[in-house]
């Protein structure tokens, strides 16, 4: 079995992650899972970026500490990564930067000899590692072609000359034909936001979920798509409640800082009954922590963020294909209920490119939301039996329609009466359980390797992969909440039935799982935590489970 | 839920003397005068804060979203986004919009969101029982600060003029025909839409001798020219003891901030065939 | 044993509130132990306003429902409350405004007799019900001579008119000579804070806790104290912590909504261990709710709120001694073990007035904080061994006090390093051990009549003398944690060991502590819920009580 | 910690070329100045927002409050309230300031507290990678603006002036003597102090060519004009192409915020005493 590590280490600003990327998808063209990893710390240009991309015949999505390849743009990405290599690593390195063991790349020369930009340095990497790696030079062109189809040729001739300025030297055979789509964590949530009818997206800038305001502001292009970035996240909230009220289908992202601002008209979107979306990227915590590394410290207060009591979804996917599904479900699930919803994703997810399964796309039906009333006696809040009432957007004739964040009356006027404000406390819990319901009908926890395993790791979020991956070797199962919101204890209780040793894997200290879990009479044996804002490696993840198990 | 005289059933709470009660009416008045123009009534949405001026959407029989406090303008925002067909106007109190959500309030008028925003300046927190806001004077004794406010205010018709404001006006409760008439002005304005109403609050700052002495109303005046706007602004100080204009400052056609993002024809085309396509480019 | 109960109603404006208190004031200076409860709308003027006065032998803290007089100052009095009136309830009522029966007085007229303002309407309300209720009239000169000191005299002379236009009804004896201070919740909580040190209070208002920025600003007159009431609830945040920073024991106060525009200062607050206290009056939820009701629906949000995990300090108490001793000692642990704290209180709590017992007002110590390092050598992040670093202001002679948002190293410099991370992140850890240590020196749950019961309430914040007096006529027991972070696992498992039935009342329909007591493996078997955001009253409870028990 | 030379050990991260250099510089010779004078440099506090500029708080070997982003003022004014003798400065970028926190902006120019205010305003947010800021000019593409930003810039110096700021000033990292001697001016200003500084963005928005060509020294302007400060102001809109001038704009001397709290001298009552007086009233 193939398992194949490639490091490639520069300055920010050297465009290490298209590096990767690109690796990545020559890997992709050879027919390889691949999974792509970013390290970089918050600044613009020098410091050290490094990217890890991992390819195996096997659905991947965890980086390996062990690597086989070093592309080396700056001296940093040999001094610091040192330990990391496999014995037998192949070393490529800018021999105008770097010094050390390996073959050397003139990279300026050649591109100065192109009279080439510095961006296309690239090329001439992906060219080089081709080479040393016994990559034919049709599948560099392919991958440049699709990837960089601006300037192609010139592209070409770097990597050809990249190509032959380095010998072979161990080859990485061919061991397929299909190639996936390569995607991030914050593409595949937009792409399911837009696959569940997404109408406006409005967001202020914060890591991780950048990129998402900027993948889905390119979007705005193709797709029916308002895309708003406004001057800060209380002002994302609102707007993007006036837009659900209006009728849109609204999403917003941010992360913990930036959700702190919109917990104010969370809480409105739950009393008022207005739904709304929020993608919530974690990152290292408290305050701005650590603003480009990982963390999965967010799960409690997602899930009670906000003042007062009203249903909430909360989803947390683990990979590419579980962040595009259940973006979609979120969405539609969210107008179906009129309830706010998280997705809860993390650096590692956002920013983690991954093969995609297409297979896996496949988005169960949420059913139609509640019919509308008459519009002569339109009330927005209309008492029902399963306390949801017909929802309808402005301008409806002959029809007022009002949301209030008060409590209120079945047509949204303010009320103070003791009696009325039981009954739409009562409406809500009702609402409460319809959710429920709706995600009972889903399959929202996942289980991996169950097959007669006595010891089964516990996770959700991102480290979903480095789980699974781990779990195999060790003959473990592993089992995987995606919905943490209405809690779907029943299935976890399923799943966990006939488990000896669980074993909650969790990027945070506190555990935030496995208390949840203990608050819905699930038991958690073993408590697996990072304190250090990075992502678990298989192989430290291994060592970890080692120790106490 | 949507009445005749626009005013629903719901128990009107405002204080006997509230110059509320002349905001709702002139409001009620001159979206009338829209509707009789052929807007449809359910093509109007009334965005409200909190505080005692929030209650309107309570009182008025139209659409309405009761946001809460400070945050009208982002509210107003998105629905316009959503719908440039509707007529979306914002009831602010000052503590709402000069205090807790300034910011919303400048980006408004930067944007030039065609959004009408009527400030219920009664320059003191009604609801919250009587403490100073920006707009209340200097050494103001309310709740919060027994011995004196420690801050001047400001001059929100300066600072509107200084955001990019595309139609600044000021009126009063004491007024309410020239209210009724500014505020039609302002829902008719295309763009950002800016009314300070220099409201009377009968129970924490009754001010009615204040105004009904110093207050006049503009004539001769240019709006068009911002520099005499800008001056005309600065002439009462919201602290000390001037003349203080009514009327319309300043006025000036610009660009609407929604009619800046393009508007896709609804399509046919479902979105999976569009991520199918982009996810090809992926591979 | 007697307990009575006075209904005063009237329109909002009429200083109904007042009314109530004074009555209190004539319970006071007979010997009662009295508490009392105002129910107003969100509204200035007119509407409907009632206080009811209680008062009995023992100590209390929770309204009845039977009502044993009636003073009404508003026809709405006499037709809204007739249900609540005992069988031979004495009814007084303004002459001039209300019809009915009972004995009407003619406020309007006396006052015009005396040239007086509608204001003092009050003193000849409490001269009328001193009379009906057989209270000498220098009980009542007592009482006005305190509580009304500008103009005693004229106010006298209204309420000698009024005690003369009524007759005698029914006796209230004298019971004691011992009388008590009066005080509301806000302001044992500022004395509290003040008992403890603090130096500067930061608030926006909002119900229902503006009334102790009201009390702090007026207090600042007589305490080396800064008030400041800024823009909005950021800036009360950011700005408190500027305060802490410089060394002022600082605290800040709100309700659910202004906390969510605070939770990412809190946040901050953790990771940069800048100590605040933050007041939190709970009230009716979701959004802008119920503003002037109340609830117990925010626990699960202040103990989660803010990105990433960090220490912090909860304690809710339940009566007004509990709100000054814990308000001190929130504020004293706070700024010993470098952390957040939230004294999490409600509208019951908040703008109830109470008897206060001085003799339970013991503030234990907390010992002193951790001794300052030499100047030159400062670091602000120094490791030690319970992770709390001595604590400095500027400005601090050859040092530079570096506070910093981003993970940092000692010396507060930002720092991304993996190693350094993790044991900052160990270093908050240790420091919430600390912390559970300085708790568990405290008695953090108290327990009330558990002498051989088999059955308890379990209760937190302002329900605990509801259900002390409620339980005391069952048999029950009453468990009660105070603190709620660190939660006192240990203490609140001794409390209820050997108790058969544990009952949980909380006003949220959730069961937030119930939940959080299965999360610590304590199992709460009924929940007794509220869901229209008025409190329990004793006969509600009693009632609620039989039904599950 | 405190450093010789005033710069930590803390590796430099910015951008080669990035305009933060010469900030970073000219407050430091700047802050010198002062201790030169006899300010105790432990009496000076640096608060900085998050963003680019906010490494301000890693880079100065001073005492620092690296908070949280878009609130460096909020913070500066509890600081100096709590101690008025400390000479407080805010870092704050024009996102941050701008943007995030513009209510905190204005409310310290209304209030004037007596703090320092430098925009290190680069027009685009640089940390995050390239976004439009409120004054990036109209049309600007950005990463969440890739078919032009929907709106025009405002203008703060005009908006500072309108919220009543006593030191109102633009300089430009391109001009390092220049920028020195206003910060000073700055700090030695008692109230509100303004600074916008016109910062070149190496990596996202990279004007030089615009602010060398068109930047020009005030100099025969009368700073204690408010007038003509406003007219000046207006000159360049920060989206157009006109003369942009670098100088003191306005400079006006007012009481301060913080001398408006009575400071009570230390008492060596214990507070008890205090509280045990205060309920026996309630009694
Ligand atoms: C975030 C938040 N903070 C505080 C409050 C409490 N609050 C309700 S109304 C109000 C003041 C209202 O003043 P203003 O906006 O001037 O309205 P007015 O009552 O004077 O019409 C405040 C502070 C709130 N509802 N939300
Ligand atoms: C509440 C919050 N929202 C968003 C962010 C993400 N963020 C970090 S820096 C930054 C922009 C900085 O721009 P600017 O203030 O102009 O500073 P510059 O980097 O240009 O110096 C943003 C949006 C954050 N840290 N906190
Ligand atoms: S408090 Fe003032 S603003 Fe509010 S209703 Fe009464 S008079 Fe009107
Ligand atoms: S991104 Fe721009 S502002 Fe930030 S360091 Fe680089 S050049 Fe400077
Ligand atoms: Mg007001
Ligand atoms: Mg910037």
């Amino acid at each position: 079995m193939y398992d194949i590590s490639v490091l490639t280490g520069g300055r920010a600003g050297d465009g290490i992650n298209s590096a990767g990327l690109l690796i990545a998808h020559l890997f992709n063209q050879m027919g390889y899972q691949t999974y792509l990893y970013f390290d970089y710390p918050s600044l613009i240009k020098g410091g050290h970026n490094f990217t890890i991309t991992r390819a195996a015949e096997q659905k991947i999505g965890a980086h390996r500490d062990q690597c086989d390849y070093l592309l080396a743009l700056s001296q940093d990405s040999v001094d610091l990564h040192r330990h990391l290599l496999s014995d037998n690593a192949v070393i490529l390195f800018d021999s105008g930067r770097v010094h050390g063991q390996g073959q050397g790349i003139p990279v300026e020369a050649i591109l100065k000899a192109e009279q080439a930009p510095t961006v296309m340095g690239n090329s001439c990497i992906i060219g080089a590692f081709a080479k040393a790696s016994g990559i034919p030079f049709d599948v560099v062109e392919t991958v440049i072609r699709r990837q960089i189809p601006k300037v192609p040729e010139k592209n070409l001739a770097i990597a050809r000359k990249g190509y032959e300025a380095v010998l072979e030297e161990r080859v990485i055979p061919r061991v397929g034909t299909t190639c996936c789509p390569l995607v991030n964590g914050n593409e595949a949530i937009g792409l399911g936001l837009l696959h569940g009818g997404l109408d406006a997206y409005v967001a202020y800038p914060m890591t991780p979920t950048s990129n998402l305001l900027h993948f889905l502001a390119g979007a705005a292009r193709d797709f029916p798509l308002t895309v708003v970035h406004p001057e800060n996240e209380i002002a994302v909230m609102l707007m993007a409640l006036g837009l659900s009220y209006a009728g849109k289908k609204t999403a917003v992202g941010t992360s913990g800082g930036g959700f702190c601002l919109m917990t104010e008209g969370f809480s409105l979107a739950g009393g008022a009954e207005v739904p709304i979306v929020v993608v919530m990227g974690q990152r290292t915590g408290p305050s701005t922590g650590l603003p480009t590394y990982t963390g999965q410290t967010d799960l409690r207060f997602v899930l009670h963020a906000g003042q007062g009591e009203f249903p909430r979804i909360v989803v947390a996917p683990g990979s590419s294909e579980q962040a595009y599904v259940w973006s979609s479900i979120a969405l539609s699930l969210a107008w179906k209920c009129q309830v706010p919803a998280v997705i809860l994703a993390d650096k590692t997810l956002c920013e983690g490119t991954y093969s995609l399964d297409e297979k896996a796309m496949i988005v169960p039906g949420t059913g139609d939301p509640a019919k509308p009333g008459s519009s002569r006696s339109y009330r927005r809040y209309e008492m029902t039996e399963n306390g949801i009432s017909p929802l309808q957007f402005p301008p409806l004739r002959d029809a007022a329609i009002k949301v209030n964040s008060y409590a209120h009356d079945e047509d949204g006027i303010t009320t103070e009466k003791a009696d009325i404000v039981r009954l739409m406390t009562e409406k809500r819990k009702r609402k409460a359980q319809a959710l429920k319901g709706e995600i009972d009908l889903l399959e929202c926890v996942k289980t991996y390797g169950m097959g007669g395993a006595r010891t089964a790791l516990l996770c959700w979020g991102s480290t979903l992969l480095v789980c699974t991956e781990v779990a195999r070797r060790y003959g473990f199962g592993v089992i995987q909440p995606i919905v943490l919101s209405p809690f779907p204890e029943e299935q976890l209780k399923a799943a966990v039935a006939g488990v000896r040793i669980l074993i909650a894997v969790e990027e945070n200290a506190d555990g935030q799982l496995t208390l949840l879990c203990r608050q819905h009479g699930i038991a958690v044996d073993i408590h697996v935590d990072k304190l250090d804002g990075r992502p678990f490696s298989v192989e430290e993840l291994g060592a970890r489970l080692k120790e106490v198990s | 839920m949507q009445e005749k005289n626009l005013i629903t059933g719901a128990q009107n709470t405002w204080c006997p003397g509230c110059g509320n009660f002349t905001i709702q009416f002139a409001l009620r008045n001159a979206i009338r005068g829209l509707v009789s123009e052929g807007v449809p009534l359910e093509n109007i949405v009334l965005v409200t804060g909190i505080g005692c001026h929030a209650k309107m959407s309570d009182y008025l029989g139209i659409n309405s979203f009761y946001s809460i406090h400070g945050r009208t303008i982002p509210v107003a925002t998105g629905i316009k986004l959503a719908n440039p067909e509707l007529t979306v106007i914002c009831c602010a109190g000052d503590g709402d919009a000069y205090a807790e959500g300034l910011d919303h309030l400048i980006f408004g008028a930067k944007r030039n969101t065609d959004i009408t925003v009527v400030i219920h300046n009664n320059r003191v927190y009604g609801l919250t029982t009587g403490q100073y806001t920006p707009t209340s004077p200097f050494g103001f004794r309310g709740k919060s600060t027994p011995q004196g406010a420690p801050e001047e205010p400001f001059n929100p018709l300066t600072l509107m003029l200084a955001s990019g404001a595309g139609f600044v006006a000021r009126s009063t409760s004491r007024k309410m025909p020239h209210l009724t008439g500014i505020i039609g002005q302002a829902l008719r304005h295309k763009g950002f839409s800016f009314v300070d109403v220099l409201q009377i609050c009968a129970s924490y700052f009754n001010v009615s001798e204040l105004y009904d002495r110093q207050g006049y109303e503009l004539s001769g005046h240019d709006p068009s020219d911002f520099t005499a706007a800008c001056r005309k602004a600065e002439e009462w100080d919201y602290n000390t003891d001037s003349p203080i204009a009514f009327g319309l400052f300043y006025q000036e056609a610009k660009p609407c901030f929604e009619e800046r993002f393009s508007r896709h024809p609804v399509s046919n085309v479902h979105p999976e065939e569009q991520i199918r396509a982009f996810l090809e480019k992926k591979r």
